[in-house]
This record gives C-alpha cells, structure tokens and sequence, in this order.
C-alpha cells in the first residue's frame, strides 16, 4: 500500500474534499490508517450528500414503496412496475441543476443522458422522457439564456437518440433566479423477465468498462456541485462542466440491450455521479463481492491522469458490465460492432475489497461495502421557518379584485398569456415527442399517453400508460405539507384526466441547504405530505432523487418536490383529450370551486404577491374525482376532460376552448365573487364535456362517487362567454395564449 | 413486396419505417450498414435520425458505409430509394441527389405537423394527384434546402421537385412556407430517373392511425404497387 | 508530426443562417459596428510528418467539407 | 473596414465528439495517417475600422463562443 498522505496533511485535504471531520475520524478507523489520496477522494464522494443521501435518508423512509404493480422499488438505478401481459415499466427522475446553472446546454444534456443511462441498466430500452424545469422569471437575459440553453440541451441530447420528449413543465418564479432546476424522467419498456440488476457477482469473472474515454472532466461534477451552494466561486467550478456525446449514448443503449438479449452480462451499471468508484462499489457491494481495478488498463483522454482521477472521473457515456471469461469474447464483439470501445480492466474477487492498482502498485484497498453504505446518516435538525405564520395570515380576499366584464375579460387573457401558464409549444416543438411511434398523445394535453410496446421487435400491444410530471413550488412554499400534496394530486388528476389509472410515481426532491433547520423543516413536511397522499391514493414511490444546496447567495429556492406520476390504460384506445370536440356538448364541472386565491398565478399576477394559503386539499373526494372521471372514460361517454390548476377554471375553459377550436357558454351562479369563481385555484376539479344524451349517465357517475358537480354549459361558438363576466373570442385568446413564451424571450431589455 | 431499411449507427426511425410498412402489410427487413448484400429487396430506405451524430455535417460519414456502394448501385439500376429526413441528408452527401440541407434558418429543431403540397414531378413514389395536399410531421434541425440557381432551373424543368411546404390551403405564403428556411419551400426531391426520392418530412409517423394520421400511407403503398406493375 | 489548420466556409452566396443570425444578435446587443458575421468550420488535424497538402485536400473533398456549399483553405502550420 | 477572424476550440480537457468521430471516420478511409483531429468554430466579421480587439473578445464572450468550456483566439486580418 502506498503511503502518499501524511498523516498531518490528510484530514486538511478531507475537508477540502467536503468531508466533515467526524466523517474523516470514520473512514480513519474503517482503514485503521491514514487512507491514501486515492481512498480519500473516494470515500469523500460516495459520503457526499448526493452520493450518500445522509441527511435524506431516514425522512425517506416514510415513502411507501411497495404494491400491486412493483416489481423493483427504490434502491436501483431506477423503479419498475408491471404494466400487464408481462410487460415491465422502469422508471425514474433525477436532477441536473447545479450543472445546468453553469453551462444550461451541456448541463440539461447530460441531465437527459444521466437518466437514460439509469433506465437501461435495468434492461429496459428508454422509450419516453419528460422534463421538469424552474427559471427565474424571463425579464432577465441570465434566464433567458439559462432557459434556452436548457431547452436546446434536452432536445439535442434526447433527439438524437431517439427517445421522444413526451412532456413535462415549466415555471418562471424569482425564487429560481439564482438556482434554476432541471429534473429529468425517463421511462423504459421490457419484458419482466428481463429486469436486470446493477450487482457484481463471481469471482474470478471481468470487469469491462464499455464506451467513451476517461478524461479528467466533470472531476467531482455531480457530486461536490450538488452538495454545495453556490456563491462567487460557482464560475471556478466550470472545468467541472462536462460535454455531452449523445452519438456514443445511442450505440451504447443499442449495444447494453443486445448484451442482455444474448445473455453475456452477469451485471450492467451506469457511470453517473462519483464515476467509475460510485458504478463499481455499488455493484459490488450488491453483490457482497471485492474489485480488483487497475487504472493503468482504462482509456485516457488525456495524459498523465492520476489515479484517483480515473477513479472520479465523471465523463460521460460510460458503463461498467460484470462478465464471464469464457463470454469475454462474444461480449466484446457486440461493443465493436456498435463502434464502442470495451476494455477489462479489472476482476470480481471474493475479499469484498475494493482495491485500486495503478500497475503493480496498490492505491486504494478498502471495503467495498463501506463505500456503498457506511456513510454517516444524520437527523438534522428542523425548525418551522417564521415566514409561514405571516404568509398564512395573509387573507388576500382583502384586496381589492376586478369586478366589472371588461376587468374580468382582460385578467383572463393576462393569465393566458402568462408565462406561468401560456402554450408551452415553444419548447416541446423543440423536442422529438414522436419517434418510436408510441406517442398516442402528444405534448399539449393534461398528460402524454403512450402505447406499450417495442415497435422495432414488432411487438405493440393495445395497452398503454399516460405520464405526468407536477409541482407547483409556490403552494409548496407556503405550506410544505400541502404543497406536496397537491403535486401529487395535480399529477394524479393529470393522469386521470388521460384515461390512466394512478400506478406509481418517481420524485425529485429539490431543497435548500440541509444543514438549516428551517429548510430540513420544509423538506421533512414535503416528504411527510407526499407519503400521506400516496398512501391514500395506494400509489407507491418506486424511485427518486434528492437534490439539496439548491441556494444561491444564501436564499433557498421554494420546496419544490417535483412528482412524475405513471398510470396505466388497459385499453389505449381509451384516453381522453382536454379539446372541446364538437358543438353543442355539454359541459360539467366536477368538483365545486370555493374562493381560494391563496398562491394562485392571479394573486401574483394582479398583485405581485405569493401569499396566503394554498388551496385546500381533501384526498378522499380527490380521490373520487378521479375515479368518476376515469369512469367515465371507460364507459366512453367522456369528450374530453380537464383539470383545473393554475389559472383557475377561466383557464381551464379557454384551454379546451383554444385547443378544440370552439366557444362555450358558461354559467357559474352567484355563489361566489366573480374573481374567485373564475381564478380560484381549488383542488379536485375537472371539467368534462359529454354528448348531450350522455349528461345523464355523467351524472349518475358523480352521485355514485357522491362528488359535487355542475352543469355549467355548452360548447359552441366562437368565443367564450361566462355569465356577463367573461367574453373572449377564440382569436383573442389565441393571440394572449398561443405567442406568449416566444415574446417573453424576443422581449430584450 | 419486401422493403430494405439501412441501419447506420445513430440511426433512430428504421424501427418507425418497418413498423408503418408492416402495418400497411408488406414485409420489412433490417440492413446492417457494414453489409454489403441488400438483395432479396424490392426498395431500400435510408431512414431518420442521427448517423454517426450528425457530426461533421448531417451524412457526411453515412455515405462512406460499405451498404452505400450497394445503394448506388441499385439506384442507378433504377431501384426505389427512399431517403426520409437523415436519410434524405445522406442521399445529397452521397451525391444521389442534387444540393444540399443547412441549419433551419430559426437555427432551432423543428418537430411539428406540416402541410406539403404535392407537386407535377417525375417521382414514381408519389400516387397522389399533384395539387393534392399531405399533411405529414417535420423533425429536423438541418432541413433547410439548398442548391444553386442552376440545379435548381435543371430540377423545375426536369419535374424532380416533388413536395413543397404549403399553407393548409395548398397556397404558398409570399415569404415562404417553409419552416425552416428551406428554397423555393423545397420538402422533397428525386433524381432524374424519378427513382430516388428525398424528402425531409416523416412519413412514416403518419402510417399507424393509432398514434396520428394516415396521410404517410400513400409514400409506401405506391412504391409497393409500381414495383407489383412492373413486375407484372 | 504535422499539423495543418482547415478552414471550411460557405461558398459564396449561399446563406449561412448561424452566420446571419449571430450578425443579428451583435448588433441587437450594441455593437452596430458589426457589418458581417460569417460562421464555419475550424478544424485542426494532427498528420505523420511529410504528409503532403493533396492529401488533406482529398481528405477535406471527402469528408471534412461538403464542396457543393462549402469552400476550404488549408495551411501547415508546424512540423515536428 | 476590418476584417477579423475568430477561431473558437473546446478548452484543454474538454471531449470534443465531432472531433472524435472525424478523426475516427478518416482512419476507417485509410487515412492512417491521422493522428488527432479537433473540431471548432471559425468566424469571420467585419467591422468598423478602428474596432479596438478588447471590443470583439467581449463579442466572443458575450456571444461568440460560450466562455465556459471553449477557448478563442482573436486575429486582425486586413483593414481597408
Ligand atoms: N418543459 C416541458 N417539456 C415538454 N412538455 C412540456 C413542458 N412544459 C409543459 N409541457 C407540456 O405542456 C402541456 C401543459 O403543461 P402544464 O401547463 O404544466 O399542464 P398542467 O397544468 O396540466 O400540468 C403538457 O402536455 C405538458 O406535458
Ligand atoms: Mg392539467
């Protein structure tokens, strides 16, 4: 073993490295010696928060994550579940913020290639991503250019490799300013039988690093960036920032599932976060096994490279396979088919120990299971922020509302043409949303609906699943609790509104700075609101992502605990669209609106205000909302549904309207103000359209489910009109909704 | 009636293109780039994506793949090729059609529905009755179609210009209806013979009624039945 | 070793919409003194000594420009 | 006028694939020869005369090439 760290030097280096003293003591008495440089910056990137999940951990077990569809839950490179007939679905949602914050393209891209990477390590060929996005508002270039960037990344990873863009979201809100978010999903398909997993097993059997060269970039990339704040220093982090090469991406999916399909793999991982130590102690530690690696054998990029440097590296496009000797041969030969270097460079041994070798000398020896899993797991300290007793106060009924037809007409067109809420076209018309021919619904809708099946093995199948990704970082903000819950609910009505039933979802946590007590407060709330609302909805998290450091100068971003939500239509014919389709339909509101502008895009936009309380949510007549709709769409006596969030039921109305190319006359009573009957942000609501003779069997349905409900009017004409308050034509709408994200970023002050 | 479909590396529709043929009941069979036999089929398509990453330039390392010299080959035999979209990039790259396709002009990718008017041409893939109006997806983000003034004077006269961007109502907006720059609204092209054909929209995607149209359809059934009259 | 610089540029007349575009953003952005924006292809290639120009030419004919839209410039700049 | 010329590379240590791709592609034609190709952006602008150089290095690190993981190099060609 060489003795390259003093042992004076080294816990100075340990702390350069991220690793807290107590943390350093550990690895100390783990070694029972001073660990070598190699083994120190090992150790300190697996114990990273991102690697780790040491302050997340123990609040992440109240997520339930078992049930009827799980096959794989939390704990691999990504969950899977039974969609039926034997066919399996993996899925997961992961975040890129910190590189996307300094290079949004390559940032955004290799968000794109992280999580394809994790989907088909499972043996599952990525069929669909979404992506989850939050930018400071566009009155600034930074975020313009932040915005763009992110944009042009998604698609110009993702696009070539043949994976449709399929859906997602996106917000402008201050709180991001100085801390976008980029959260990527990405969903594959198998057969069940085929779900592989990321352990190492046998000795005696090779290690065989697949794809790009190593290289000294992204040196501690994902894992110190995402662990930390930024300040002035984030600009010296840029070496860090890694180009993407979705060329070699798409031959190393091709090539990984012709390995698995021919059986010559004993295990497969992915390099993502912490490189080369991250894939090969996981996989070893899985398996209960030791590594014997030697650097010498790995490709550079460049010269000189340090031992440790391999072991950390994070270029991209990269993957580690556990072989037999005697299938060395045959494996091999499928990488150089598809053009990709395949290099052994090291064994599988039955020390469980993770040695290093740079040539004959050792530089690391540690075991390997420590690694993986002897990180320190705290209980952080949380305390409620003091800012939520004064915004909860706040009763926004107070101020004062437009009340006249020509106030009211002009407040709905200002909402569509918010950048909150406006035709996201701009951005999915930059993504292949329809290769692979599975896309039944396009971008556009409540929720993406896909086909099940495997075009290219000319198997497709009559099943489907519609995916949603959700979160609405204000409601969160002031109420943590709540706002995850409602993420959830959105998601899930989303979904439900296309025709899926609720299966599972997949999370991507992104907070401030652990370490504070008031932000580890929110995050707690956020996960404690999320587990109550999945187990009422009996829907499981199969998996996830924390994100934490998300600050910048000291102010955290809101809680945004984004959801990706996956239901699954037996019957893919029968989904459901939110366009108006045909004069003279009816139209219900399901669920009943109360006078709820706490944190809606209205308070914000006719006040400049994010206060109050979020909207209530009752899970139980969500619930039932739900299930009326899916109800329905089953019975086939839906036209099209949708949800009411942001924007209210004005929105929700135009929406179907814009989308259908029809009017409607809405009647909504006096109940309320008009202001909150028409922006109110109430949870639970959908509204539906039916064939005049079906209102009938519509309504049963409500009594049955015992959810409130109302006819509210017909579809037709060419604008729309509620009561005396409201009227806007089609043009005029379209005009609001349709340009508004193309103006917000030609609009150069 | 069995249709080719040349995969390169970094091609990503070849499983589209056999999935909308099969669906439409021919037979579809996959060609591995390195090969150099492509007999026993009837037509070969160069399908969309991203050969070897679109690095370079769009086609430029495709066309030097051992298949191509068969390719050739059996287009100047008189064979149907199809290049759609990448496909149709490295039909230029590999000289089989004339010009060239640069960057769209908004320099952003495009994938979006589009309305294409079929013109007079001398392309034997095309059954529908010139005039007629196909509405058929964009995916690209180097469509925008180039060449010089010559060719193009050669191409009108010639009747090898066979598909223009359009306006719903088959008309062409004063400053051009293409959406990404492309000359005189040029959507597809075919060589001389007619027997090649390029063209930058997806056909293909609007095969399967199930996840879009069906104005795709008529691209493949028409290769399939002249190839059937032929054969007699 | 050699090493050469190839430097790929649209042919005259032929529209370069990066070019164009770049040239549009500088200018919205202040700097009305630009008058032109061009955009190519800098490519440098590291050769074995000796390598004679008509070989990268053939090389740029090939493969590293497209001579239907493109014109290149080659120059040697150091043998070691 | 003035003419300058920009070249535009990935920084030291940055994976340039275009690059990686071209130098694989000219191997497999028989360019043996080849030992390493990289792959940048060549401008061309023309200016104003008397552009002073700081004024096109704040073009290029405003727009012209992305400071964060390329390198420029500035040259004055010809004024007229
Ligand atoms: N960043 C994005 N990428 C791709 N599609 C997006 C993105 N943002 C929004 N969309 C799509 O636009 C539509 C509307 O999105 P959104 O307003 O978030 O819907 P909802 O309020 O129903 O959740 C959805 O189909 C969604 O998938
Ligand atoms: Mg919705």
């Amino acid at each position: 073993m060489r003795e390259d760290l003093a042992p004076e030097v080294a816990p100075r280096l340990a702390e350069e490295l991220g690793l807290k003293l107590a943390e350093y003591e550990k690895v100390v008495e783990i070694l029972g010696r001073t660990p070598s440089l190699t083994e120190l910056y090992m150790y300190s990137l697996m114990w990273s928060e991102h690697c780790s999940y040491k302050h997340s951990r123990k609040a992440l077990r109240m997520f339930p994550s078992e049930g009827e569809h799980v096959l794989q839950g939390p704990g691999e490179n990504a969950g899977v579940i039974g969609v039926g007939d034997g066919w399996a679905l993996a899925f997961k949602m992961e975040s890129h913020n910190h590189p996307s914050a300094i290079e949004p393209y390559q940032g955004a891209a290799t968000g794109i290639g992280g999580i394809i990477r994790d989907i088909f390590t499972m043996g599952a060929r990525p069929i669909a991503s979404l992506d989850s996005l939050r930018f400071g508002t566009l009155g600034k270039p930074r975020q313009r250019y932040l915005f763009e960037g992110a944009v042009a990344g998604i698609g110009g990873y993702g696009n070539c490799l043949g994976v449709p863009t399929v859906g997602g979201e996106v917000y402008f809100d201050d709180a991001y300013e100085g801390n976008c978010l980029i959260n990527a999903m990405s969903l594959g398909i198998m057969r069940e039988e085929r779900l592989m997993r990321a352990v190492a097993a046998g000795p005696g059997n090779l290690v065989l690093l697949i794809g790009s060269t190593t290289g000294r970039d992204g040196i501690g990339g994902a894992s110190t960036l995402a662990s930390q704040e930024f300040d002035e220093k984030a600009e010296d982090k840029r070496p860090s920032v890694q180009v993407g090469d979705p060329f070699e991406e798409k031959l190393l999916i091709e090539a990984c599932l012709e390995l698995l399909d021919e059986e010559l793999l004993v295990g497969l991982g992915d390099l993502g976060a912490a490189g080369l130590t991250s894939s090969a102690s996981e996989m070893a530690s899985r398996g209960g096994v030791g590594l014997d690696i030697d650097v010498t054998t790995i490709p550079a990029r460049e010269e000189a490279m340090k031992p440790f440097e391999f072991m950390v590296s994070e270029s991209q496009e990269r993957m580690l396979a556990v072989v037999e000797p005697e299938k060395l041969a045959a494996a091999q030969a499928v990488c150089t088919k598809w053009g990709l270097r395949s290099t052994v460079i090291g064994t599988v041994t039955d020390t469980g120990r993770f040695v290093v070798r740079e040539g004959d000398e050792v530089v690391a020896d540690m075991p390997a299971v420590t690694l993986a899993h002897d990180a320190p797991i705290y209980d952080p300290a949380m305390t409620r922020p003091a800012y939520l007793d004064e915004v909860q106060a706040f009763d926004p009924v107070t101020l004062g509302h437009p009340e006249t037809p020509g106030a009211l007409s002009d407040m709905l067109l200002r909402l569509l043409a918010s950048p909150n809420i406006c035709s996201r076209r701009w951005i999915w018309q930059q993504y292949d949303h329809q290769v692979m021919l599975n896309t039944v619904v396009l971008p556009g809708s409540d929720a993406a609906v896909l086909r099940i099946g495997d075009t290219g093995r000319g198997e497709v199948t009559g099943r489907g699943i519609a995916v949603s990704s959700d979160c609405n970082g204000r409601y969160c903000y002031l109420d943590p609790y709540l706002g995850a819950q409602i993420a959830f609910a959105e998601a899930a009505r989303n979904v439900a509104c296309s025709g899926g039933h609720p299966a599972a979802i997949t999370d991507c946590l992104n907070f401030g700075n652990p370490e504070k007590p008031e932000v580890f407060w929110t995050f707690h709330e956020s996960v404690r609101g999320l587990s109550d609302a999945c187990r009422a909805f009996g829907v499981p998290v199969i998996s996830g992502n924390v994100s934490f450091y998300n600050e910048s100068f000291g102010q955290p971003i809101y809680p945004t605990p984004t959801v990706g939500l996956v239901g699954v239509l037996d019957d893919v014919s029968k989904h459901c669209t939110l366009s108006f389709k045909a004069e003279g339909d009816v139209i219900v509101l399901l669920g009943e609106t109360e006078n709820e502008i706490g944190g809606s895009e209205y308070l914000k936009l006719a006040h400049g205000i994010v206060s109050g309380r979020p909207p209530a949510l009752d899970l139980e007549l969500e619930q039932a909302v739900q299930h009326s709709v899916l109800a329905a769409i089953d019975a086939g006596i839906l036209r099209s549904a949708h949800d009411c969030s942001e924007g209210g039921l004005a929105v929700t109305l135009a929406e179907c309207c814009i989308a259908g190319g029809l009017g409607a006359d809405v009647h909504l009573g006096d109940e309320l103000p008009l202001y909150g009957a028409l922006f109110s942000e109430t949870q639970s609501r959908v509204v539906v359209t039916t064939l005049p003779q079906d209102a009938e069997r519509l309504i049963e349905l409500a009594l049955v489910h015992e959810i409130p409900y109302a006819v509210i009017g017909t579809v037709g004409g060419g604008s729309l009109r509620v009561e005396d308050a409201v009227d806007v034509t089609l043009q005029q709408m379209r005009e609001a909704w349709e340009p508004a994200l193309e103006r917000a970023l030609e609009d150069v002050t | 009636m069995r249709f080719g479909v040349v995969v390169f590396p970094g091609s990503n529709c070849e499983q589209d293109v056999v999935h909308a043929v099969e669906v439409l009941g021919f037979e579809a069979g996959y060609i591995w780039h390195g090969d150099t036999d492509i007999s026993g089929y009837g037509a070969i398509v160069l399908p969309g994506g991203f050969s070897y990453g679109d690095y370079i330039r769009c086609g430029a390392v495709a066309r030097f793949s051992p298949v191509m010299a068969e390719v050739v080959r059996f287009a100047e035999r008189g064979g149907p090729v199809i290049g759609i979209c990448n496909g149709f990039q490295i039909l230029t790259e590999a000289h089989l059609l004339p010009g060239a396709l640069l960057r769209n002009r908004g320099l952003k990718f495009i994938c979006r529905e589009t309305t294409l008017r079929v013109e007079e041409s001398a392309c034997q893939w095309m059954d529908a009755e010139a005039g007629t109006v196909l509405r058929i997806p964009i995916n690209h983000n180097e469509g925008n179609y180039i060449c010089d003034p010559a060719a193009l004077e050669r191409m009108q006269s010639a009747g090898q210009i066979v598909l223009r961007y359009c306006e719903p109502d088959g008309s062409r907006a004063p400053g051009g209806s293409a959406p990404n720059g492309a000359l005189d609204d040029i959507a597809g092209i075919c060589n001389e013979g007619g027997n090649v054909f390029g063209l930058m929209p997806h056909p293909e995607r609007v095969v399967d009624p199930v996840v879009g149209g069906t104005d795709g359809q008529g691209v493949f059934e028409s290769i399939a039945r002249r190839i059937q009259e032929v054969a007699g | 070793m050699a090493r050469f610089q190839i430097f790929v540029t649209y042919k005259k007349g032929i529209f370069d919409p990066p070019g164009a575009t770049a040239e549009r953003a500088l200018v919205s952005l202040g700097y009305d003194e630009v008058s032109s924006v061009k955009i190519g292809t800098f490519i440098e290639l590291e050769v074995e000594d000796g390598t004679p120009e008509a070989r990268i030419a053939e090389m740029c004919d090939r493969l590293l420009a497209n001579p239907v839209i493109q014109d290149y410039r080659i120059e040697l700049v150091g043998e070691a």
